[in-house]
């Protein structure tokens, strides 16, 4: 490691404010880029499920075959 | 769209038209051969699929729908909405008309103007016209046109008794001529000529 | 009744849009005063030092042009949507990419192009040194003709969403700002002594390009939007 | 090869591909962005005329280069789905611009962020920083597009058109920014010339863009998964899917 | 069924068009973005100097807000007139006054206010003082309010008139300038250290002026529209 | 307008009604008197001024006709153009209705379109309804209304059969009730309730 201690690492010579912030900033979009589909899908999918469970197990309006 | 009618006189062909919309199958399976002198209404309830058939029969819905049509004439399709400019005087409206379908003189023009009753307000700004006379402005179009095939969407909409009697001689003269007409209607047709129906709900004809 | 050939019909629609554009005599003067107010603004908001109003003129006289544009182009399709022309439009047998050049072409004369032949007035309200001002009007006269079209394409793709306004500025806002690099770019290049010949050569260029391409794009999106 | 083309045009052979291909993808993902970044931060020596605050090159490069080449990603697949009308290119298509969006936004945030320790503002009219800019607003252009759209096969049809015109005119931009910045020649900020970076910070850089680029292609096909569902919600596979309770 | 209060009246009629103008949650973005691009034109066409920049932010600011302000307006009552809603309105028992104040105050909640909000932001991409901005902002609120009513009284008159776009620019652009020459002086007193109080004041009594009469205007241009 | 029928039950006068239009007299002479329990239906062809007629009757002109109104009583006017928004859904169309009528319950809403036949639609954004689905939705406050005078300009425009029936039934019900009704139609109404006829070229009722 470069920087002596922990503390050091979070000081960065007074620059740390900057570049953690911009870590963290992209920290937060990446996990809303991965966590915002998946969550879409599994939302959708347990919509579904609902639907199927209420409709008694039938499928209903399965239109076709694939 | 230069399309010449077959040999059988066929204008107009669709096989297995299925549309779904908003969760709803609308129609399905329907087969539709228009040959000339054919008289067509499509019937339903509101919300049936009429206008939706007649846009995709029109080539105007190209995405969404299952089946083919194929078109082998050329097609006057009147929907809706009446294309008809609030800025513009009658006259101008048909003399510069966007569907381009033709060069009509000045006189065709008022004879068709005087035929659907709009005989002095030809050179009225046509937002100023009521809500019959506006529609009628377009339905003049149906003097002017030579296309064989007519799909119309509710023609008589706002149209009063006799304008309605006038339409109809109108569309017999169309189809006495080997014209034919596809249409839509919540009011009965009175055309001395075979009507046959398309249901919707059953996609059958009769 | 003779078959109406495309020529023919582009001229009637030029003809149209036109007449629609200018019902009376009168309103051939509103575009020319907006540009004329608007001018009046800068001053105004700028503050009305002489010198460095001269040397923002071309600036500003582009960012006005492009915004009028931008305020004319969402309603080049709109009312032929509404009311139901568009659709007969595209039923017509004429090749679309011709009928969607006149629709440009008519919304270009009524606005780039009078801009145009009116912009050295508006060069001396702000000061522009009569050196620079064959370069502003050729500019304005190439550059809005390419804003136009590519308008074009925004107004198509929106027509059918009835909410227009500001979706359309979203969409073409980013392709509207090479035009103003290139435009405004002309004029100070004159005003440094500089050619202003490249400049314009490569406004021709993205003029040719848009001709070229612009009306399939907007063909295509008229279809999607009339297809809603 | 028309097959195999065919079977990308296929929902439930996509979806399951997909599935697959991210169950090794992801973690890796992860793992290469962690490593990157905690190498770039911690195990470099600092850039000797900016200190530490060089530090956020090893996001802001990555999302910058990423940014762009997603936008090419989007066109093709708009081109494949009105040339060849095939659905899933739609889905990728539309999966695209909210990631490639995001990656924008982090450019422009980092990189602004960069700016105040370096040349002491947050924002300058740089051309780079400008046409970065520019992309943004064509990211997101897209975006509203689509959402605009009532009917989503028809927005992507619409959002096709806008981003093929928009390749057209990317180049355009990006050279038209650059005349005009070199036209102005302000000359006083420069970015530093990325030529004479020391193997010591190209390498975790170098991890970082290719970790950047595995990012966009997770989140394109998680995108397009959940896309391809909700498309797909009346054909029985999905329904199948549904019933079993599970997504994989 | 319960008779509707004025309060409740116009409450829901604020929600109908704040619903109609940001159908979705996205939408909120689009007036935001709509901003930033406005404003990205500028340096394009002035010149990416930062000194000159920070001299003009006040002004360009403020010629952003008017010309939003102006894009906008025009189309406050335009649906409402096309689709026979409007009718509708002027039947109700409720006071015009009122509604037409609640139509105003959703199309400035959409425009002046975001705009207002967000120009601490673009003041520090456009290299303004950090000192300016509490009045850049809060001249920008009051004064994008003043343009909105005044902005109402053209296109009340003009709707009904089906072309509205340019002429609703000529009737009430001279109507904005002094807002635009307090609005843009307040910035400039207090980037010159000067305090923004007086401007700020002038600004807040044309408001109050606004709001008390141009509602009754506005009501009376509708009345006019419609019987048209 | 909380205007109140007077003692004799009257809720609409209108005396020595005229109106020229574009160098035409449409009409001149009208007196109108509605009381309580009243169907009146205008009659006359495209462009002979009902429209006119009723916007000056509903105070929405007020300048260029001769003669005088007085209205008794709240009136709920639906003209030629449906005040409904297509990027609402009926329901929030309803909710929000900008005619400020009352503030409805969302019960009373849903059984309003239910009785509309927009059962299931509730929620779908109004661009997507079909011609006479997006007209049904205006139709929708003529179960909600508690105005004792209706004026309908073509109320039936696009309604299918069963639709018109539906509505001939909620007028009946209107008028049994007390109420009173004013609209022009080119089809025939019917409801089984005297019907009173104003011709706009004489100026009579019969
Ligand atoms: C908001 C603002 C910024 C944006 C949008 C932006 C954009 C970009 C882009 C697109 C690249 C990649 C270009 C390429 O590889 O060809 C890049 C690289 C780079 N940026 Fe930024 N940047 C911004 C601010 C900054 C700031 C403030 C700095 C600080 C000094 C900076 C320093 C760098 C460096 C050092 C590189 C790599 C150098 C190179 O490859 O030439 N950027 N930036
Ligand atoms: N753009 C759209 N999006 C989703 N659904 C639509 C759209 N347009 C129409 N629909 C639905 O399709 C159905 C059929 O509409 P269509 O306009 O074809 O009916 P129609 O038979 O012509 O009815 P009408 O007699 O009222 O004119 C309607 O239920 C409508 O809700
Ligand atoms: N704004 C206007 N300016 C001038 N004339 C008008 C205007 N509006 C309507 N007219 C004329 O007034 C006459 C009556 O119009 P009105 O709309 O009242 O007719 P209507 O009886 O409702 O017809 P329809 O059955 O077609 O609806 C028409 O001849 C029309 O030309
Ligand atoms: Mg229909
Ligand atoms: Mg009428």
């Amino acid at each position: 490691m470069y920087f002596e201690s922990m503390a050091a690492a979070l000081q960065m010579e007074g620059h740390g404010a900057f570049v953690w912030s911009a870590y963290l900033i992209t920290l937060g979009a990446i996990v809303l880029i991965l966590y915002a589909p998946r969550r879409r899908e599994k939302r959708f999918l347990r919509q579904l499920e609902g639907q199927i469970r209420r409709s008694g197990g039938k499928v209903p309006g399965a239109a076709k075959e694939v | 769209m230069g399309a010449q009618p077959t040999p059988g006189g066929l204008l107009l062909e669709a096989e297995g038209l299925g549309l779904e919309r908003g969760g709803r199958q609308l129609f399905s399976g329907i087969d539709l051969r228009v040959g000339q002198g054919d008289l067509v209404q499509i019937e339903g309830a509101n919300g049936a699929g009429k206008t939706s058939l007649l846009r995709i029969l029109a080539g105007l819905s190209r995405y969404g729908f299952s089946g083919a049509v194929s078109r082998h004439a050329p097609q006057l399709f009147l929907g809706h909405h009446s294309a008809v400019k609030g800025l513009l005087t009658p006259r101008e409206n048909l003399a510069w008309h966007i569907a381009g379908e033709a060069e009509f003189s000045a006189d065709e023009i008022d004879q068709a103007l005087a035929a659907v009753g709009l005989y002095g307000y030809e050179d009225v700004p046509s937002h100023a016209l009521s809500a019959g006379q506006h529609r009628r402005v377009n339905l003049a179009r149906l003097y002017l046109s030579r296309a064989p095939l007519w799909l119309l969407d509710e023609p008589f909409t706002a149209i009063d008794r006799s304008g309605v009697a006038d339409l109809e001689a109108r569309l017999a003269l169309h189809l006495a001529g080997g014209g034919s007409v596809l249409l839509t209607s919540h009011q009965l047709v009175a055309v001395p000529h075979p009507l046959l129906r398309l249901d919707l709900a059953t996609g059958l004809l009769q | 009744m003779r078959v109406a050939g495309s020529a023919a019909f582009c001229a009637r629609l030029l003809r149209r849009q036109l007449v629609l554009g200018l019902r009376r005599p009168v309103e051939i003067g509103n575009p020319l005063l907006f540009f004329a107010m608007v001018i009046a603004l800068f001053p105004l908001g700028l503050g009305p030092a002489p010198d460095t109003l001269a040397a923002f003129a071309p600036g500003i006289l582009w960012i006005v042009a492009l915004l009028s544009n931008l305020l004319t182009s969402e309603g080049v399709f709109r009312s032929d949507f509404e009311d139901g022309s568009l659709e007969q439009l595209l039923l017509a047998p004429q090749p679309l990419y011709l009928s969607v050049l006149a629709y440009v072409l008519a919304q270009w004369l009524l606005t780039g192009f009078l801009l145009g032949l009116l912009s050295p007035l508006f060069a001396l309200m702000l000061g522009l040194e009569t050196g620079a001002i064959p370069a502003l009007a050729s500019s304005l006269l190439l550059g809005t003709a390419v804003l136009s079209l590519v308008g074009g394409i925004g107004a198509a793709l929106t027509v059918g969403l009835r909410r227009g306004g500001m979706l359309i500025s979203l969409l073409i806002l980013p392709f509207y700002m090479p035009v103003l690099i290139f435009g405004s770019g002309a004029v100070q290049a004159a005003l440094a002594g500089a050619p202003a010949g490249p400049y314009l050569a490569l406004l021709g260029a993205m003029l040719c390009l848009a001709v070229a391409l612009a009306p399939f794009a907007i063909a295509a999106g008229l279809r999607i939007s009339v297809d809603a | 090869m028309w097959s195999l083309f065919h079977k990308f045009g296929s929902p439930p052979w996509l979806y399951r591909l997909s599935g697959s291909i991210l169950r090794w993808l992801l973690p890796i993902t992860v793992i290469a962005l962690v490593a990157g970044a905690v190498w770039g931060v911690l195990f470099t020596p600092p850039d000797f005329r900016q200190g530490n605050s060089y530090r956020i090159i090893y996001i802001h490069v990555p999302a910058a280069v990423v940014a762009l080449a997603g936008y090419y990603v989007m066109a093709i697949a708009g081109a494949v789905s009105l040339i060849w009308r095939m659905k899933m290119a739609d889905v990728a298509m539309r999966a695209c611009a909210p990631i490639g969006a995001a990656l924008t936004f982090i450019a422009l945030v980092t990189g602004s962020i960069w700016g105040k320790p370096t040349w002491g503002t947050w924002w300058v009219w740089d051309a780079r920083i400008t046409s970065m800019l520019i992309l943004f607003f064509l990211y997101l252009g897209v975006v509203a597009l689509y959402e605009a759209y009532e009917n989503k096969e028809l927005a992507a049809k619409a959002c096709a058109v806008l981003s093929l015109v928009g390749t057209v005119n990317i180049p355009i931009i990006y050279k038209s920014v650059d005349w005009w910045y070199s036209l102005h020649q302000p000359a006083s900020i420069k970015f530093t010339g990325g030529t004479t970076i020391d193997p010591s910070m190209l390498y975790p850089l170098l991890l970082m863009i290719v970790a950047f680029y595995a990012l966009f292609t997770c989140a394109l096909l998680l995108n397009m998964r959940a896309e391809i569902l909700q498309r797909e919600q009346r054909t029985a596979w999905v329904r199948r899917l549904a019933a079993a309770g599970e997504s994989d």
